[in-house]
């Protein structure tokens, strides 16, 4: 029993480490990314001790975004507006950030390992209908955005709350078409099923991975995950151009760096999602229990832990693309209107989910007789 | 194990909240919401005795319950929208053309 | 893991058919509607007519069938279900056909009106042909939120914005109380079918404080749909702010498919447990009916008072519900029918006074109207007798089955209140009639010509409340057969259930 | 069976109704509807002699199921008693109408001759009926046209008067509904079946309680419509302000819808509980003669004269009726042909003077004898039998009732002949106040004499009161059997109640049933 | 379920339910709603639900709720200065519901609940189970849902959207003035509301 809860504890630990470095860790390739992408230098002050231009790399300025970065942030002054709800502006980086990080508690970073006896599932928190409890975590996660801006006393800000909760609103159902079809297709709630059945090839060397089975849904998951995380060409509630910076305007120190560790945790949870769901998982191609099975039927014998690392470790890898993805289409398309992102919402996404919902019903029912 | 018949005492509470909050407020929003109350407290009365019966009708019922309540939101709020458009006001006593 | 088992439903489209013309028919309304203007909906109302004219169609076949239900219990096929779907029908026929000219006139949404028209008239088919608590809360629900938007639907006009506000809450109030209601009497009898719970109740779980509860909170439900006092708040408002066709729909559509639930549980499958709800039932009767007669006495307003007229008739209602048993079942059937026919005549006499979107419903504006308009007042003038009852039109007889009913199951008190409300209100119906024809001079000029579809409408009432009063038997004998045919099933599940025992 | 007589006499006015909205020009509508309303009369006229005197029993009857559910029939049929009350209605009824075609009515005569109409089919219908379903149809319909009668055509103070008149008939009648469906339920237990048909109902015998509440019920609803005192109070109003031809119909044929239902309905069914209240109705209706004619002698108003003597006439009616031996009875259905013709002309008389000097009040005439010397006959005459002068119908009628009434009670009769001193008294002083003695108003001396067709409308009143008044004898010839068989029943349903072996035999069937002797 | 979780859940979800209704400011309320909301959802997963747990959490919490908030702030409603009602119906309402409630818990101590006397199979509350029941028994029911829904959708259009103008003559001052606050553009919004739900 003791035993039981101290692996829960440590997972649920471990879990969030992962996500909380893995933020800090796209904060730091934003900023380099983009100035990558826009031919500049980037982040390159901060050299404490030196020490990156003695390791030979100056110009990466891990340590401006990394440590910098949030120690600027946590000792500036935390202020609020005259007139704002104290305690709902308070409240509200938290509320938003809250419900990302709890959804990365179903997410299955890798197969099941057996330690001294005890089995464990590399997911934090095994519940039945997985999938449930993300769309159920992500659609409350609209209230911490919304609420911050409302109680900012400030139009811009309000302006901001509102666009994002009809968008995040919006785009939900968009997503929650993209995760039925999913679900359908593997027959079951569960992430961690979902990725096992990821395993294995057709025609002897495909991956059966489920971006190959639901091209759509993966497509539309995208989409609709990019819009869920209110970043380009999604950021209207932000839309620094227009409502100043939308619903964190009247944010500042501490608060805001929550705000922006949402920002992040979004784009991570959708990459991990459609890593989960359409990518395999912690599935690795042609890696089966006790080694790979190359598709020309070369066989190479792995141990037990060995399989479970490189499971996690492709996990990770596919995140980290999927990020990447998400930040290069961030410095590469321009921001929507108001009116298009509503249009391609409901008149584009949502008509093309249900389709491939209808399409996915047909192929199972036929298949199954 | 707590007793189911705690649970359904909690929704009678609920429910008795939400009545007192339409017969109390006037704001016709919070009015609303507390109808929102009712029907919540409804719910947990259903999914508790179906549970005591063993029986999932009531997890049916609730389904169809919250589908109507999304129903009635979106229609109730439509309604106060449109009063607004004319009184520009949420309280329910100042909706005084007719006489109660 | 239970698998998906279609083969256990015994799915039966027949009895659907006519609920789903009506639904198709709302469909078609709203997608012809998309490029009709406001000020040209009239074609919109055809297309609708001919919907419900089809569905009449397809409702006949439902009836003389033998009582039997589909999808597992969920609908009921039998004549009582016909009875009230034909009746929701021509309700809603008449109502379009007032509707033709006064939805242009008032700028109604058209394809919304309609189509919303056609949807709250499914509902109300849907709580008829009911045959658990689940499927009648939804018709409920479908007829409910369709008509607070309809009351509403004068989006220009404070009152009618206030009407809608005040339905919806106390509707939507309502709504929590018969949730909870259904909830109470699930959690006491496992089932929301009509027939096991009837057989509970007629069992050693009949005494449980669960269900009696249960039932309690159903009678304050459907109180409130029907607008029995203590519960009736929200009629002379919303009456009063709706646009009058709607108001129309509402008084006698509403309490159609209200009721059709209503006596469906508690006389049909309750009658034999009456001993558990009569007693209220006779208090609820009583009180409403002198409510609603004492207080019309003092409106200003035809619409409101209406509107109490229509509480007080809810009470004549519920008398001959506090009767129970077959002959009250069959003459609540009839009253509803004759009811029906004449409120729709004496509000469409009200809709065809009000024109170019300029209401005219204070009793005021009625004066001299004999003069100016002797066919509207004397039409008025036959709906007002015959709500007043007044042989030979369709109101007396229908007072005269209830009361009927009531005597024989020996409520005499009750009779004797009833009728003496009666008297009561004659006062306030003739009143109307001494402003029409007693009163000299034209409140303000009006000039109204006939339109096809108000002469319809108007035709269509008042041969309705003529022939229902001068030859009620077929009527009689329709309603009988349907609430027979009701509780047949009664007797069929109690069979099963002795044979099961 | 007999043809379709009844029938045809009950509808044909509901007819006439609808033709005569179909006439535009004013003059060629009066002609039709008084041409029209001849053919109700000529039918009553032809069952007049058609009638074979000495059948105590139902003629030209007519019986279809209408609503089988119920047992209800549409069942008429004509005894002694309805006969000439049929024929009084359908006279009156054209007399009116011809009437007022001479400019009583001046505004929306279309509607007025509707009305007219309606309300003799309904009243027409309320006589024949032996059904209690259709009894009450008619019952109640003939309020409807009264009440537009009253309230479009009146004068003063008309909407209170019609309001007044509707609420307290409908208020009465609405509690014989109930008596009537509870009489139905005590039937179908006895009978074992639902049935609205008189004749079934009288077989039904009810137990003693039940009948009183019954008894009281049928009693109240036709005792406002009679009117007897103390619910009389409508009817000085609503024969005031009603126009003339309203207080004509009202007072000629409505009022006596109340004595004919005791003797149709509320007597024969429930014979008992009649004689236990007989000491009752006879007190109210001394009362109401001697308070009748005591108000009628301090009244202004000539109208409102007329309606007080009404009050007073209708008291001997009842009295007679519950007399209840067969001089009282035939006296009281006499009486009431006689109150037909007598106050019906008197109300003629005051609209025709009320059209000439627009005013009712006593005091404002005088000395018109000179000036209307045609007039002053005819009133002269009709007063007198509304007096009861021998010779005249008014004095058969009176003198039967009192005769009746002695050998009941003698001390209801003592006090009753003050009645008709009192009524001889403020008749004649009221005559002399108006006929003799100098003009003393100006206007009065420019008064134009009664024109050919007023006095077409009183010629056959005059001779009926003639008539009536020599020669009663084919008259109680007709209605004898009908009251004797009226009486016999009575006193077998007394004699039942009354011997020892009856009471208990009653007392047995208090809860169920029984097959009483028709 | 625990005493102590049980008392923890019970006492939060009538706090904040209690909030709901006392909370002068709309907004304030709503979040206390969206507690016992998901306090609910809490209940029904440790009574076995699951499934309807996370609807509720999903469709109720997430979607509904924002659609209050959406016009909280549309039609920009300000927490009341000072409750405004008659101090009498108010106590009478507070007192008709405590005695409703006096009465429910009465029976709820009364009712012979049988202590989930039976040990629901693994299958209870899962999706397949309700989807089983749901288009199966319940085929009507769900059909008349997505009637209903669709009726939702239709009025709520047809109440809030935009007015359209006069074709023949003037904008009448009362439609110049509603399309003046410029509130309709969100009005969709508030349709497609109901959709996601």
């Amino acid at each position: 029993m003791f035993i039981d809860l101290l692996i829960g504890a440590v997972k649920a630990v471990v879990v969030l480490l992962l996500v909380l470095n893995l933020t800090a860790l796209l904060l730091w390739f934003e900023r380099k990314g983009s100035a990558l992408i826009q031919d500049r230098v980037g982040a390159n002050r901060a050299n404490l001790l030196g020490l990156g231009a003695r390791l030979g790399m100056p110009n990466l300025g891990l340590i401006n975004t990394l440590l910098a970065d949030p120690v600027k942030l946590f000792t500036k002054e935390d202020f609020v507006p005259d007139g704002a709800d104290r305690f709902l502006h308070w409240l509200a980086p938290f509320l938003a950030l809250f419900p990302v990080l709890v959804t990365f508690a179903v997410v299955p970073i890798g197969d099941a390992v057996t330690i001294a006896g005890h089995r464990i599932v590399l997911q934090a928190a095994s519940l039945h209908d997985d999938a449930l409890y993300v769309l159920a975590t992500i659609g409350i996660g609209v209230y911490g955005i919304a609420l911050g801006g409302w109680a900012s006393n400030n139009r811009w800000s309000l302006l901001g709350g509102i666009r994002a909760s009809a968008q995040m609103i919006s785009y939900e159902l968009a997503m929650g078409l993209g995760v039925v079809a999913v679900v359908m297709t593997f027959g079951t709630l569960s992430l961690q099923e979902i990725c096992r059945s990821q395993g294995g090839v057709w025609f002897g060397w495909l991956p059966r991975w489920g971006i190959f089975v639901q091209p759509v849904a993966f497509l539309m998951l995208l989409a609709a995950g990019m819009a869920e995380s209110k970043r380009v060409p999604f950021d209207l509630p932000e839309a620094e151009s227009e409502l100043v910076s939308g619903y964190f305007t009247e944010y500042s120190g501490s608060k805001q760096a929550v705000f922006m560790m949402t920002d992040f945790a979004e784009v991570a949870l959708i990459a991990v999602l459609l890593t989960t769901f359409f990518l395999g998982g912690w599935q690795v191609p042609y890696l089966y229990r006790d080694g790979f099975i190359l598709p020309g039927g070369v066989h190479w014998a792995l141990s037990g832990p060995a399989v479970a690392i490189l499971g996690v470790i492709s996990f990770f890898i596919k995140t980290l693309v999927l990020c990447c993805l998400q930040l290069l289409v961030r410095w590469t398309l321009p921001r929507f209107r108001y009116d298009q992102l509503m249009r391609f919402g409901w008149k584009f996404l949502v008509p093309v989910g249900l389709l491939n919902l209808v399409a996915t019903a047909f192929v199972i029912v036929l298949a199954g007789h | 194990m707590v007793p189911i018949s705690y649970v359904f005492g909690l929704s009678a509470a609920l429910f008795g909240i939400g009545v007192c909050g339409v017969l109390v407020r006037r704001n016709i929003i919070v009015m609303i919401m507390s109808i929102e109350l009712m029907l919540n407290a409804a719910n947990l009365a259903f999914v508790a005795l179906g549970r005591s019966l063993g029986s999932t009708d009531g997890q049916v019922i609730v389904f169809f319950v919250i589908t109507v309540a999304a129903a009635e939101a979106a229609v109730g709020l439509a309604i106060v929208i449109s009063i607004f458009r004319s009184r520009e006001t949420a309280n329910a006593d100042e909706f005084n053309l007719m006489r109660w | 893991m239970n698998h998906f088992n279609p083969g256990a439903l015994d799915i039966l489209w027949l009895p659907l058919v006519p609920l789903i013309v009506v639904a198709v028919g709302a469909v078609v309304v709203l997608l012809a509607g998309v490029r009709v203007s406001d000020d040209d909906s009239e074609g919109l109302g055809w297309i609708a007519l001919a919907f419900l004219g089809a569905a009449l169609l397809f409702t006949l076949p439902l009836i003389g069938q033998s009582s039997s239900t589909a999808f597992a219990g969920a609908i009921a096929i039998d004549n009582y279900a016909a009875y009230f779907e034909i009746t929701v029908i021509l309700t809603a026929a008449v109502t379009v056909l007032m509707s033709l000219e006064y939805a242009p006139d008032f700028r109604l949404a058209g394809a919304e009106y309609y189509s919303l028209l056609l949807f709250a008239a499914l509902g109300m088919m849907l709580m008829a042909a009911a045959g658990d608590l689940i499927v009648i809360f939804l018709g409920l629900e479908t007829m409910s939120i369709a008509v607070y938007v309809l009351s509403g639907l004068m989006r220009q006009d404070p009152r009618s914005n206030e009407a809608a506000m005040k339905y919806f809450v106390l509707g939507a109030f309502s709504t929590g109380f018969l949730l909870y209601g259904i909830a109470l009497v699930y959690g006491a009898t496992d089932t929301i079918k009509l027939g096991p719970i009837a057989a509970a109740l007629a069992g050693a779980k009949g005494g449980s404080p669960l269900l009696l509860a249960g039932l309690g909170l159903l009678l304050v439900g459907f109180g409130f749909k029907v607008a029995a006092v203590p519960f009736h708040m929200w009629t002379p408002d919303v009456y009063e702010g709706a646009p009058t066709p709607v108001t129309a729909f509402m008084a006698v559509g509403i309490k159609l498919g209200a009721f059709a639930a209503f006596l469906r549980i508690f006389l049909v499958y309750f009658g034999a447990a009456a001993t558990h709800w009569n007693q209220v039932l006779w208090v609820i009767a009583a009180l409403t009916m002198t409510t609603g007669n004492l207080v019309a006495l003092v409106q200003g307003n035809i619409k409101r008072m209406l509107a109490y007229s229509a509480i007080a008739h809810a009470g004549y209602v519920l008398v001959g519900m506090t009767a129970a048993g077959a002959q009250a079942g069959s003459a609540v059937l009839f009253y509803l029918l004759a009811y029906a026919f004449t409120n729709l005549g004496a509000f469409s006499v009200v809709a065809a006074l009000e024109r170019r979107g300029e209401r005219r419903d204070a009793i005021a504006d009625y004066r001299g109207l004999a003069l100016s308009h002797p066919g509207l007042a004397a039409l008025m003038v036959v709906f007002l007798l015959s709500l007043t009852g007044v042989p030979p039109l369709a109101g007396f007889v229908g007072k005269f089955y209830v009361f009927s009913a009531a005597l024989n199951a020996g409520y005499v008190w009750l009779t004797i209140i009833a009728v003496l409300n009666s008297v009561v209100s004659a006062y306030y119906y003739l009143s109307v009639v001494v402003v029409m024809y007693m009163t000299e001079g034209e409140a303000r000029p009006i000039a109204v010509q006939a339109q096809p579809g108000m002469v319809a409408a108007l035709a269509l009432s008042l041969i309705g409340t003529v022939m229902i009063g001068v030859y009620p038997g077929p009527y009689m004998g329709a309603a009988s057969s349907a609430f027979k045919s009701a509780l047949s099933h009664t007797q069929v599940s109690s069979r099963q259930l002795k044979l099961r025992g | 069976m007999g043809g379709y007589w009844l029938t045809g006499l009950v509808f044909i006015p509901l007819l006439g109704a609808f033709f005569v909205l179909l006439q535009s020009e004013e003059r060629a509508l009066w002609r039709a509807a008084f041409i029209f309303s001849l053919l109700p009369l000529a039918i009553s006229l032809y069952l007049l002699f058609a009638f074979r005197s000495g059948d105590a029993g139902y003629q030209f009857v007519e019986r279809y199921p209408w609503i089988p559910g119920f047992g209800i029939s549409y069942h008429l049929g004509m005894d002694g008693i309805s006969l000439f009350l049929v024929v009084l209605t359908t006279l009156l009824v054209s007399l009116c109408l011809l009437y007022s075609g001479g400019g009583d009515i001046a505004q929306r005569p279309r509607e007025f001759c509707f009305f007219m109409f309606v309300l003799e089919t309904g009243l027409l219908g309320a006589l024949l009926a032996l059904d209690l379903f259709l009894f009450y149809v008619f019952w109640e319909l003939m309020l409807i046209p009264m009440y537009f009668l009253i309230g479009i055509w009146g004068h003063g103070r008309k909407i209170y008067a019609a309001f007044k008149f509707v609420l307290f008939t409908m208020f009465g009648s609405i509690l014989m509904l109930v008596a009537i469906l509870y009489l139905v339920h005590i039937g179908h237990q006895a009978l074992g079946r639902v049935t609205f048909d008189l004749a079934d109902l009288l077989g039904v015998t009810v137990g003693k309680t039940p009948a009183r509440w019954l008894f009281a019920a049928f009693a109240l609803a036709f005792a406002v419509k009679v009117p007897m005192w103390p619910v009389h109070t409508w009817l000085p109003d609503a024969h005031t302000e009603a126009p003339t031809a309203g207080s004509v119909i009202l007072a000629g044929v409505m009022l006596k819808m109340g004595a004919y239902g005791f003797l149709r309905f509320a007597i024969p069914l429930f014979p008992v509980a009649a004689i236990e209240a007989t000491p009752f109705f006879m007190a109210l209706a001394v009362v109401g003669i001697i308070y009748g004619a005591l108000v009628a002698m301090v009244q202004p108003d000539l109208k409102r004269l007329v309606a007080y003597s009404s009050v007073s006439h209708l008291g001997f009616v009842m009295l007679g009726i519950f007399a209840l031996n067969p001089q009282g009875v035939e006296g009281a259905v006499y009486q009431m042909l006689n109150h037909g013709l007598s106050t019906g002309g008197l109300f003629l008389l005051v609209g025709m003077i009320y059209l000439r000097r627009h005013t009712r009040e006593i005091a404002e005439f005088g000395g018109l004898w000179s000036r209307l010397p045609v007039f002053a006959a005819i009133f002269m005459v009709v007063m007198l039998s509304s007096i009861g002068l021998p010779g005249l119908n008014g004095f058969v009628g009176e003198f039967l009732i009192m005769f009746g009434t002695f050998l009941h009670t003698w001390q209801a009769a003592a006090v009753a002949v003050l009645g008709i001193v009192f009524g001889a008294l403020y008749m004649l002083w009221t005559y002399e106040r108006v006929m003799f003695g100098p003009i003393t108003k100006k206007i009065n001396e420019t008064l134009s004499d009664l024109g050919a067709r007023e006095i077409a409308v009183m010629v056959p009143l005059i001779v009926l009161m003639v008539v009536m008044g020599l020669y009663p004898r084919p008259l109680i010839s007709r209605m004898a059997p009908s009251v004797d068989a009226l009486l016999a029943r009575v006193r077998t349903a007394e004699q039942r109640a009354n011997t020892p072996s009856g009471a208990k035999l009653v007392a047995s069937l208090e809860p169920s049933r029984s097959h009483g002797p028709r | 379920m625990t005493a102590w979780l049980f008392g923890f859940l019970a006492t939060l979800a009538l706090v904040s339910a209690l909030g709901v209704i006392l909370q002068r400011n709309p907004v304030h309320s709503l979040m206390a709603l969206i507690v016992t909301l998901l306090v609910t959802a809490v209940f029904f997963i440790a009574l076995g639900a699951v499934t309807i747990g996370f609807l509720q959490a999903i469709i109720y919490a997430g979607a509904i709720m924002v659609l209050f908030l959406f016009v909280i702030w549309l039609l920009n409603i300000q927490a009341e200065e000072r409750e405004a009602g008659h101090l009498a119906l108010k106590s009478f309402g507070a007192l008709a519901a405590a005695a409703l409630v006096a009465e429910l818990l009465a029976i709820a101590g009364r009712a012979p609940a049988p202590e989930a006397a039976v040990k629901p199979s693994p299958a209870y509350g899962t999706i397949a189970t309700l989807a089983a029941a749901l288009f199966s028994h319940y085929l009507i029911a769900f059909e008349a849902t997505s009637l209903l829904l669709l009726v939702a959708i239709v009025g709520a259009v047809a109440l809030a959207r935009r007015m359209p103008r006069r074709r023949s003559t003037a904008a009448s001052p009362a439609a110049a003035s509603v399309s003046a606050t410029g509130q309709d553009v969100s009005a969709p919004e508030v349709s497609r509301r109901a959709a996601s739900a």
